[in-house]
């Protein structure tokens, strides 16, 4: 998930002022478009994949701590406009629970928004030509172009806010450090995948140091940097575009894994809404084929 | 809000609740449920206990009866209507508590959950929440208004869907094996509250358990359901437990007592009437054992 | 980011700003925020954090929990202020800015239920989103129990080995389908439950009244207090050279709150 | 690997399975579980069921036996080491099902999940679809194998779990309420096939239950738990179920069996000692009547 992590009161006020205002445009309208299939539908929906992003992105897949963030899948499942609503849900609840950057929701809202809404257009498309046999490539594929598109979109926020030093993960990349992170240190769940039961927590401060430490070397070629002036966007972009691959192709992996088994497990659920009106996605969780 | 009103005019008989008749239902993967056979009925008042053995179709019966599947085949009428096109109609009358509580549980406090449907059902804030308290004080469990659900006990957040599902006063209440992993106090304390509200307040309970030591207890009358959805046999806990041989063909197990009296009774034929509660047993045995008149 | 330590001091907690109303607590919230925002001194922004600490010290909130959480901010920020603040004291200011702001919202939300965080949000959101948003928090303990339940079996079944991280990341990522099946089909039980108990649109939550009026007055004067120092210092350019008494009073204020903790214990 | 020596030496004696000692757990928001008052303890071969009331640790127990908690007080040996510490020693020892089946399915297909541990360990791929398939054999559910778990009803996912947790043929077997929704005959089949295990293979099982009537049938030795996590009797069915005020006071109510003798016995003292079994009953019964000898 794209993820502006960018201290409160730092950036601009017109920038995240506007990003609150674009969000609210866009709650409304999706709330309007959602509320087509009906509140009743799309509630329970969006609560449940909401929950689901938020738990994986506590989820440990490679001990050295790179989490998920099932956006492209959330986005698949859910549509563009309920997307959105799940993507402002998402951040929110990221901001209130100590994950900071209160101000910036709005911008953050947009980015995962668009990451969603291109997910699902881009796996549905995928599908639609290729089948869904062909299910996995069609994930990984659509997850690259999505991640890849996201991050253009990053590098142009950075470069609206006049600053070039704005922190992002791409997965859990983290692409100024170089390393592979999990911001999640106090997970969600007090599940210790790997390690031992409840002790798993110790070791991952210890890689926070250790990535403070890289940035003291770092800053100093950016002395440079005037405040809030002299953006050095060339060079955010070209670490952003030789390092966020990486984190892009795990998280390709991911999504097709995860899409893979639930296309196996339960076919339905994505044939359906392939074939079906781009709001209908929203009736996804539909069994009984009662009401 | 007690209607006992019975003006059910209908072609069937005034007092019945719930009819079911040959009603099928295919799921996506194939699976079909032929819930045909006998004509599933309730009346007002009455106890209903559902029985049959896993993946019998007991929870496809109970949503159809709620109108969440709509029949591709056959009758379902409740209250007099259907329930999958007329729901709105008969919500408010109509009670639920299925299997999974937790799920149940949606408004973000105990006491928000149980004025959820008042509220939505457009009563004021005040009447709702004093409607609420007075179904949690119903369940003995007022204390617990202010908690949020996740931090509540199974047992505990059984309790708390059970007063969102009386807090509207309904005429019929339906229920999904309630005592699942119910210790055997709570279980009983489940049992008398349903007794208390069939016979105070005439309420239509349906119910369907695995728990067949229970029916006695609780039922008025029971249907069992045979594989494929088959409603095989009917009638009174007594009658049905006296016959463990049809028992047996629809799978399922006769509860204790019937089969100590039914295997007593093939080794003596003067062993007493099947009994159903331990009290009746005793009372049977001792007096078989003075060589007196079995009590009816 | 630990929910459940959130909400467990949240709801069983039992602290002076517990038994404030939700409505003033956000209110003094956004007092800090719009301090926060509007800081631009080292000096005075480190008083605001020390002064802030001491006050979630002097009524007994669990401080060491709420400081581990705003210390994930204080790491990108300091990212941040390393690479785009000239000089040592605008880092420090970035830093200070990023773990205040945190610090203000976990407050908040330590000693707050969360519906009644929510339900002021819900009201001036459209309908789906709101009630989206409190369902969501009632998803994610379901899941998050679901999840731990699903780890738990693959590591009963052998399924997580140090030897064998290939292996292991498969096994999780599956887990993970299985949630995401899960959590389809949670949401169509839901719908059900919804439908039958003839939801409409619109959760409504019961505003929770403040239990002690002296609760709010002091969270808003409080927070009216810190802002007002903000605003002095930035707005009234004699003041400059004296910021270092309101890192002083801050650190008055942490040391006092500790003690007032304490005694209180 | 039957272990069928019945020594049951005293101090960690050579055939002892799994000890439990005053073990405290506290849980994050404070509440603490004191598995102390009795020792537990499990030999080869035992059948151990767990009995207590909603919330009086009977999980908690099993997961400090499955290491997946760590003691804060007081000792958990399982197989002479610390489960705890020592879990990847003695896993492939022991077979376990959790109380939801639901979330112990982790393959797409269900032989694939039977198969998972044995590949996880490392075995063949041949082998482990060997093994695989032996282990649904066992169950009688070879035919479900290329099903979709998630598609089974309640009882099939029941049995595919108890395959995966047999697959490495343990010799321990931990299940937590397995009679959880289950129908009678599927109940049955389940008692009779972990009859079969520690018969024949000596397997050692430990399981918590509600199902007080089947607790004769199953088990060797009894324990249960008070409110708290207190161990606070233990016995034999027969000793335990004798003793109808102790169970009464440990909140767990005797079997339905065990209560009609008792109450027959308080109306005519000449009325025969309880029997736990239908069959035994009725024997009782017909000999008391004096029909005919009750046999030995
Ligand atoms: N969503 C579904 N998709 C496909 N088949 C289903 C679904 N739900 C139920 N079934 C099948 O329908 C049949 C009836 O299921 P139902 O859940 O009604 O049984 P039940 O009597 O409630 O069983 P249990 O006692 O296990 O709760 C079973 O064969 C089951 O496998
Ligand atoms: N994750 C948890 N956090 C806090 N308390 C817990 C947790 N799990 C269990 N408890 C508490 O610990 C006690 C023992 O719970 P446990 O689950 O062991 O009971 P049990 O005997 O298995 O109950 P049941 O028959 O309902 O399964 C209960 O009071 C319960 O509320
Ligand atoms: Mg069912
Ligand atoms: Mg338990």
């Amino acid at each position: 998930m794209s993820h502006i992590h960018i201290p409160d009161g730092v950036l601009p006020w017109w920038l995240w002022v506007t990003g609150w205002v674009a969000t609210a445009l866009l709650l409304g309208m999706a709330s309007r478009m959602a509320t087509r299939t009906g509140t009743r539908r799309a509630v329970p929906l969006v609560g449940a994949i909401s929950a689901l992003v938020l738990v994986a992105m506590s989820i440990e897949i490679v001990p050295i701590a790179y989490h998920v963030n099932l956006t492209v899948i959330a986005g698949a499942l859910l549509g563009p406009w309920l997307g959105a609503i799940s993507a402002f849900i998402v951040v929110l609840v990221l901001a209130l629970v100590g994950h900071g950057g209160i101000t910036v929701v709005g911008l953050n809202t947009l980015m995962i928004a668009t990451e969603m809404a291109l997910g699902w257009a881009l796996v549905h498309g995928g599908l639609r030509l290729l089948g869904s046999r062909r299910v996995r490539p069609v994930a990984a594929a659509s997850t690259i172009v999505t991640l890849a598109i996201t991050t253009t979109m990053l590098v142009g926020i950075v470069a609206l806010a006049g600053s070039g030093a704005t922190a992002r993960h791409t997965g859990a990349l983290d692409v100024e450090t170089l390393e592979f992170r999990n911001p999640f240190s106090g997970d969600l769940i007090n599940v210790g995948l790997l390690g031992g039961d409840n002790h798993g927590h110790d070791g991952e401060h210890a890689t926070e140091a250790g990535h403070v430490d890289e940035h003291e070397t770092e800053a100093e070629h950016d002395d440079e940097h005037e405040e809030g002036g002299a953006l050095s966007v060339s060079r955010f972009a070209a670490v952003v575009y030789t390092l966020g691959p990486i984190g892009w192709v795990l998280e390709a992996l991911v999504t097709a894994g995860v899409l893979g088994y639930v296309v196996r497990v339960r076919p339905s659920l994505l044939l359906r809404s392939v074939n079906a009106p781009p709001s209908a996605s929203a009736r996804v969780g539909d069994e009984h084929g009662g009401r | 809000m007690n209607r006992h009103t019975h003006d059910h005019g209908r072609l069937a008989g005034a007092d019945e609740v719930i009819r079911i008749s040959c009603v099928r239902h295919t799921y996506e993967d194939g699976t079909s449920v032929h819930l045909c056979g006998l004509d599933f009925l309730a009346h007002i008042g009455a106890r209903v206990a559902v029985l049959g053995p896993n993946g019998s179709g007991k929870t496809t019966m109970l949503y159809h009866i709620l109108g969440l599947m709509r029949p591709q085949e056959g009758v379902v009428t409740v209250f007099g209507v259907s329930p999958s096109e007329e729901w709105t109609r008969i919500r408010q009358r109509i009670g639920v508590v299925l299997q999974n509580v937790d799920e149940q549980l949606l408004a973000p406090t105990v006491i928000d959950d149980v004025a959820f449907s008042p509220r939505q059902y457009g009563m004021s804030e005040a009447d709702a929440l004093a409607a609420a308290h007075r179904a949690l004080d119903l369940l003995g469990i007022d204390h617990l208004a202010d908690r949020v659900p996740h931090n509540l006990s199974g047992g505990e957040k059984r309790k708390v869907a059970l007063a969102g599902a009386l807090v509207m006063e309904p005429d019929l209440l339906v229920l999904d094996e309630p005592f699942e992993g119910l210790d055997p106090e709570s279980r009983a304390g489940l049992l008398g509250l349903m007794d208390r509200l069939a016979m105070e307040r005439g309420v239509t309970i349906v119910m369907s358990t695995h728990d067949i030591d229970s029916v006695p207890e609780f039922a008025d009358y029971a249907y069992v359901l045979a594989p494929g959805g088959r409603i095989a046999l009917a009638g009174t806990p007594e009658e049905l437990f006296a016959n463990a041989d049809a028992l047996t063909e629809g799978n399922v197990n006769p509860p204790i007592l019937a089969e100590l009296f039914a295997r007593l009774r093939e080794r003596d034929s003067t062993a007493p009437r099947p009994a159903l509660s331990v009290a009746e047993a005793v009372d049977a045995l001792a007096g078989w054992k003075g060589c007196q008149e079995p009590q009816a | 980011m630990d929910i459940t330590a959130v909400d467990r001091s949240a709801i069983s907690g039992d602290t002076l700003l517990h038994r404030a109303a939700p409505s003033s607590k956000l209110v003094a919230t956004a007092l800090l925020l719009a301090a926060v925002v509007n800081v631009n001194d080292p000096l005075v922004a480190a008083g605001l954090t020390l002064s802030l600490t001491g006050a979630a010290a002097a009524v007994r909130l669990p401080v060491r929990q709420m400081l581990v959480l705003a210390l994930y901010p204080a790491v990108f920020a300091l990212v941040f202020a390393f690479a785009a603040a000239a000089n040592v004291p605008l880092g420090a200011l970035v830093v200070l800015k990023a773990v205040t702001a945190a610090l203000a919202v976990v407050t908040l939300m330590f000693s707050t239920p969360y519906p009644q965080v929510f339900a002021p949000i819900q009201r001036v959101t459209p309908r789906v989103v709101g009630d989206a948003l409190l369902m969501t928090y009632r998803s994610l303990f379901i899941l998050a129990d679901k999840f731990s339940d699903l780890s738990r079996a693959i590591r009963l079944r052998a399924g997580l080995s140090r030897r064998q991280p290939v292996r292991a990341a498969a096994a999780t990522v599956r887990a993970m389908g299985g949630l995401l099946l899960y959590s389809l089909d949670l949401s169509q039980r839901e719908y059900d439950i919804l439908h039958l108990r003839g939801y409409e649109g619109g959760f409504r939550v019961v505003r929770q009244r403040s239990a002690d009026r002296s609760a709010d007055t002091a969270a808003l004067i409080y927070s009216a207090i810190l802002l007002g120092v903000v605003a002095a210092f930035r707005w009234i350019p004699g003041l400059a050279g004296y910021a270092w008494l309101v890192t002083l009073a801050g650190a008055v204020d942490l040391a006092t709150g500790a003690l007032i903790g304490r005694r209180r214990r």
